[in-house]
């Protein structure tokens, strides 16, 4: 079967040979993806290479696409910002997507799900949601956290990246930091003195495309089925994170 | 003269700012109630011995004994001591963000912790003295080089020292303001204060002054009563230096 | 080009939260310099101390400071400080600022200081004051004086400098913009919007620093 | 306390990272120095041409620079210039450096050329050359002689301040130290790494400023 | 005398700085080879008239006339006019940057565009003249005063110009230095170099000068023959100054 598909697939980007072209890329023959660099596992650096999940998801598509990936290092709060002017072709930076994201920028379907969790400190005495009212929470700028850190409090140190944030709270500052649980999961791997106490929902992370690039939004989008079906991102998914968080979760709610 | 204290003693005084040796063996007795002028050509160490007699320079060895005491660098009542030894100087120094009166009562209170009532009145009734009854409120930039120097007496004479010290008090003004400065002296003088007095004025020394040492190249040269000094020079270089500023 | 026209539109809605952002900004700099006004006498101080031992540490404090840039000392203060003291984040936000501008103003001080005459010292002397007496009463009310329009000038420098305790989550007035151009997806206007702010405060403290040393200069 | 005994293990591990960066901020540094010494010289010109409204340009220019935080100019031009001309991003930070450090080396320039004795001026116009002349072969390169220790000293200060251009995504040395200490989850240790190397750079550099000060003055 | 040309030529000239009116209603005339001196006490304006003839200073009215051209603010050739009067000055104004050679070869190669080779043979030649054939590499702070006036010299004969100005060539040099300049400027009007200048040495201007002017107060009081107007000065002003530097 998959031999089949691998065809499909060579015979659609052939086919397609003559609107590739029309991708309107930042450089031709080149899919410039943007990442923060600093949201491991999902992106971050060794070295002064950048790795992690969205770095290997951005490079599988653009194989998927036959252009050179090339990877740019940018910060979170910048990216949609980077997209929406055309300074990246794509971002597979684990952009939620949100109604206000929409509006600047176009997203593929989700590569990945995942749930924003509360942290504190251990000897905190936040334990669930309800404990957040009137508390300090930080989180990263320009991300969907804000949000549901408002919902609590008006006290929001907003940080550039979520782990300033996570760094900041296991030295003992703010109350509390709202972010993705993988992300969580990595920095108490990494000896980050810091506790789940609560996941907040489940969000969607995508691909964000510039806007009116419909042509590279459904070869994104063709990119990713191909990758689902083929198992090929889940198998990504287990190589960086150590499970598969690509699968649609059923139970919505904690 | 034995009844009258030594105010001042100096014996072997020796001096030295780095290979420079500036004071050579210096000996020298200040009595109570005398004037005592130093002169001599720029460079010859007056200022210098001056200052050591106030600890501003710390000798190198020799005595220094002020009313019997002797004072070593390490001389824990250093400061009390002080006091009892005003200075003047040559370029005033007084403090310009203070008043006039402000520099007169500023060592009384903080040091000795007079009242500040007390000293304003004690205040008033000096600079009244050295004729500057209207000028307790103004700030020293507003003087003359004249008034200044009038004022700078005055604030050493509040901390009512036993002895005076004055480095060419007179040689920054103008000529026609250096009388009424000498004026404040001599009365001072005649009220019986101990004086040591570097200076060019050579006819306040031959008035005023007790007794005139001649300074050489770090060294009191020659030593005797102003009329004796001046006329009857002994030394060749005395003879000399008289004749250059005479 | 479109980002100059919401710039407007911006600069007029987002008021109130650049006045909360100002008035961050605002504490943060009066607090700052205000410790960083202690740490420059103190080791102005040190600098003069005649003490070696003293001397040395004042030089390495100094040359740690101008040695490294703001920002990584903000960063180590800010993590580094919770080690030894919890303290809120905005302290430690004043200590990094503090830690920095003190090293400057410890060189203002001390240029200060020697520039008094020496004379006021031996007048001090002379009336039989302490050394730490006449330092206080005579020597640092000249030296104060003389240092304000270079204390001034510093105080300006420090409130850009403030800006930086954005990125450990400060909304002073740097983060409320960089914090609004995230949440709206475009920076400029928000970015143009404080540029206006800090050049209205720099603008203000400069003429008020003039004013204030023509006024010295004048009663001189 | 634990993270400065790590400190020494990422003293040594992160070597060849941290040399990537450093390059960077080389690279950077020179780059905008190099600019900003062009922009400077231009509008110490406009300022000592006695022509009121280019005066009031370079007046305009160094009044934005003073007045407004490194930080805020840095992401201005940032965003302003890859947006209309999209430049890279290696560039855009040069941009907002040079635009930086520009104005006070204009500022360094006009001061060193109105130090240069006005006999100089006149000894050139008297032998017939024209003021351009007199500028470009007597004025500035006595003026340039002059400024090289406080040219020295602001190629310092922009080196410590090009560690902001970390904030839009270069890897120099603070973007290394920042990029790593997130992977790690502890920062510390990368950010006293970081200073290490900063204070070594402003070490190495300060003593070179010194030497050529010295040399200057003695040929004098 | 007719068959002469007249080199420079003032009429009515007027300079002001400000309120301060500096040169009034100046008439001048400057005949081909010779030397006007001008004296006067300080303030009296001859720098600035001196200037005023290099287009240093611009004057507010009248004329200055060089060689037969009538020069305004906006002459469009004023650098080239400048090339004809050269200008030696109280504080000599070498290029500190540039060695000897390098002074006197500048304007030459860069006003002139005289080929370097050419250039350097030429500022030689004139560095022999003033007595400085060992000085080429040296820089100008290397030099004493007076081999810096006489550098400063050699640098405005490279220009070829056919008018000489000197503003006290020699009151910025120790006395002893004085003899040499001097000697440099009498072998210059030995050559029939057209020269004003300005100068307290009575002597020089007695020995060399053709003319002399006496300024006063911005205007030229008196002006004559040397030993008429040293001998026998009819102003009263012209009595007074020079009773007082003789
Ligand atoms: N602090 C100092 N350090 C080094 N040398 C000094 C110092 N003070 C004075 N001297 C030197 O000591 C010598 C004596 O100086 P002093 O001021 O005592 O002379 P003086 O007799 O008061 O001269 P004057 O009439 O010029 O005031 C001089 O050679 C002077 O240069
Ligand atoms: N650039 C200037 N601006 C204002 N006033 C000036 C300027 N140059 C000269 N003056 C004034 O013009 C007057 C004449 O000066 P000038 O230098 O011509 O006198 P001088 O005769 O050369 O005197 P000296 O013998 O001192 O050189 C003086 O009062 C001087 O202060
Ligand atoms: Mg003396
Ligand atoms: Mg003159």
């Amino acid at each position: 079967g998959s031999s089949d598909e691998e065809s499909d697939s060579e015979k659609n980007s052939s086919d397609s040979g003559e609107s590739e072209n029309s991708f309107d890329l930042v450089e031709d023959g080149k899919l410039t993806i943007a990442s923060s660099g600093e949201f491991k596992p999902f992106s971050y650096m060794e070295g002064s290479e950048m790795i992690g999940y969205d770095v290997a998801v951005g490079e599988a598509i653009a194989e998927k696409l036959g252009l050179e990936a090339v990877q740019k290092k940018a910060k979170f709060s910048g990216i949609v910002t980077g997209v929406n002017q055309g300074r990246y072709d794509i971002a597979v930076a684990s952009h939620t997507i949100t109604d206000e994201r929409l509006e600047k920028v176009d997203f593929s379907e989700a590569y990945y799900y995942s749930g924003p969790v509360i942290y504190t400190r251990p000897d905190s005495d936040i334990k669930s949601a309800e404990d957040l009212n009137g508390k300090e929470i930080s989180v990263s700028r320009g991300s969907t956290y804000v949000e549901m850190a408002e919902e609590y409090t008006e006290n929001i140190p907003q940080v550039d990246s979520d782990v300033v944030a996570l760094q900041s709270l296991a030295k003992g500052h703010h109350d509390a930091v709202i972010t993705d649980d993988i992300t969580g999961l990595t920095a108490i791997d990494s000896g980050l003195e810091i506790e789940n106490r609560g996941q907040l929902g489940i969000s969607e992370q995508a691909v964000a495309v510039q806007q009116g690039n419909d042509k590279l939004l459904e070869a994104v989008n063709k990119a990713l089925q191909e990758m689902k079906e083929s198992g090929e991102l889940a198998e990504l998914s287990k190589e960086w994170i150590g499970v598969d968080i690509t699968q649609e979760p059923e139970d919505v709610t904690e | 003269m034995s009844e009258k204290q030594e105010m001042i003693k100096v014996d072997k005084l020796n001096k030295s700012f780095g290979d420079l040796h500036v004071l050579k063996d210096i000996d020298m007795t200040v009595t109570e109630s005398d004037v005592v002028v130093l002169i001599g050509a720029s460079g010859s160490g007056k200022s210098t011995l001056l200052r050591c007699l106030n600890f501003l320079e710390m000798k190198n060895s020799g005595k220094i004994i002020i009313e019997g005491e002797q004072v070593e660098k390490d001389t824990h009542n250093l400061n009390e001591i002080r006091q009892r030894v005003g200075m003047v100087f040559q370029h005033f120094n007084l403090f310009p963000h203070k008043t006039v009166l402000g520099n007169v009562i500023e060592a009384p209170t903080q040091v000795k912790g007079l009242q500040k009532e007390q000293a304003i009145l004690e205040g008033k009734r000096l600079l009244d003295k050295v004729g500057l009854a209207d000028k307790y409120n103004v700030y020293p930039s507003t003087l003359s080089g004249g008034q200044k120097q009038r004022v700078a007496i005055a604030r050493a004479l509040a901390m009512k020292p036993d002895v005076m010290l004055f480095d060419e008090p007179t040689s920054a003004l103008d000529p026609e303001l250096v009388g009424e400065v000498l004026t404040t002296m001599k009365e001072l003088a005649e009220e019986g204060m101990t004086m040591v007095v570097v200076t060019h004025e050579m006819g306040f020394a031959r008035e005023v002054g007790d007794w005139v040492n001649y300074m050489h190249d770090g060294r009191i040269v020659e030593s005797g009563k102003p009329n004796d000094l001046f006329d009857n020079p002994k030394e060749e270089r005395t003879q000399a230096f008289l004749s250059s500023i005479l | 080009m479109e980002s100059l026209l919401h710039f407007f539109d911006v600069f007029i809605s987002s008021f109130d939260v650049f006045i909360d952002g100002l008035w961050i900004t605002f504490k943060l700099s009066v607090a700052s310099l205000i410790i960083a006004f202690i740490i420059g006498l103190f080791f102005a101080i040190l600098k003069i101390s005649n003490i070696k031992i003293l001397e040395w540490i004042a030089d390495a404090y100094i040359w740690i400071v101008r040695g490294t840039p703001l920002i990584v000392q903000i960063f180590i203060l800010f993590y580094g400080l919770t080690d030894i003291l919890l303290i809120p984040m905005f302290w430690a936000g004043v200590a990094g600022l503090a830690f920095h501008s003190g090293a400057y103003i410890a060189e203002i001080i001390r240029g200060a200081i020697q520039s008094i005459d020496k004379g006021q010292r031996e007048a001090g002397s002379s009336l039989g004051m302490s050394k730490g007496l006449t330092m206080r009463r005579i020597i640092l009310p000249q030296a104060f004086r003389r240092a304000v329009p270079s204390l001034g000038n510093q105080f300006i420098i420090g409130i850009k400098d403030s800006s930086l305790v954005s990125f450990i989550g400060m909304q002073d007035l740097f983060g409320v913009a960089s914090t609004m151009g995230a949440n709206s997806f475009d920076y400029l206007p928000y970015f143009f919007t404080v540029a206006v702010y800090y050049l209205l405060i720099v603008l203000v403290l400069t003429l008020a620093v003039n004013k204030i040393e023509k006024k010295l200069a004048a009663s001189d």
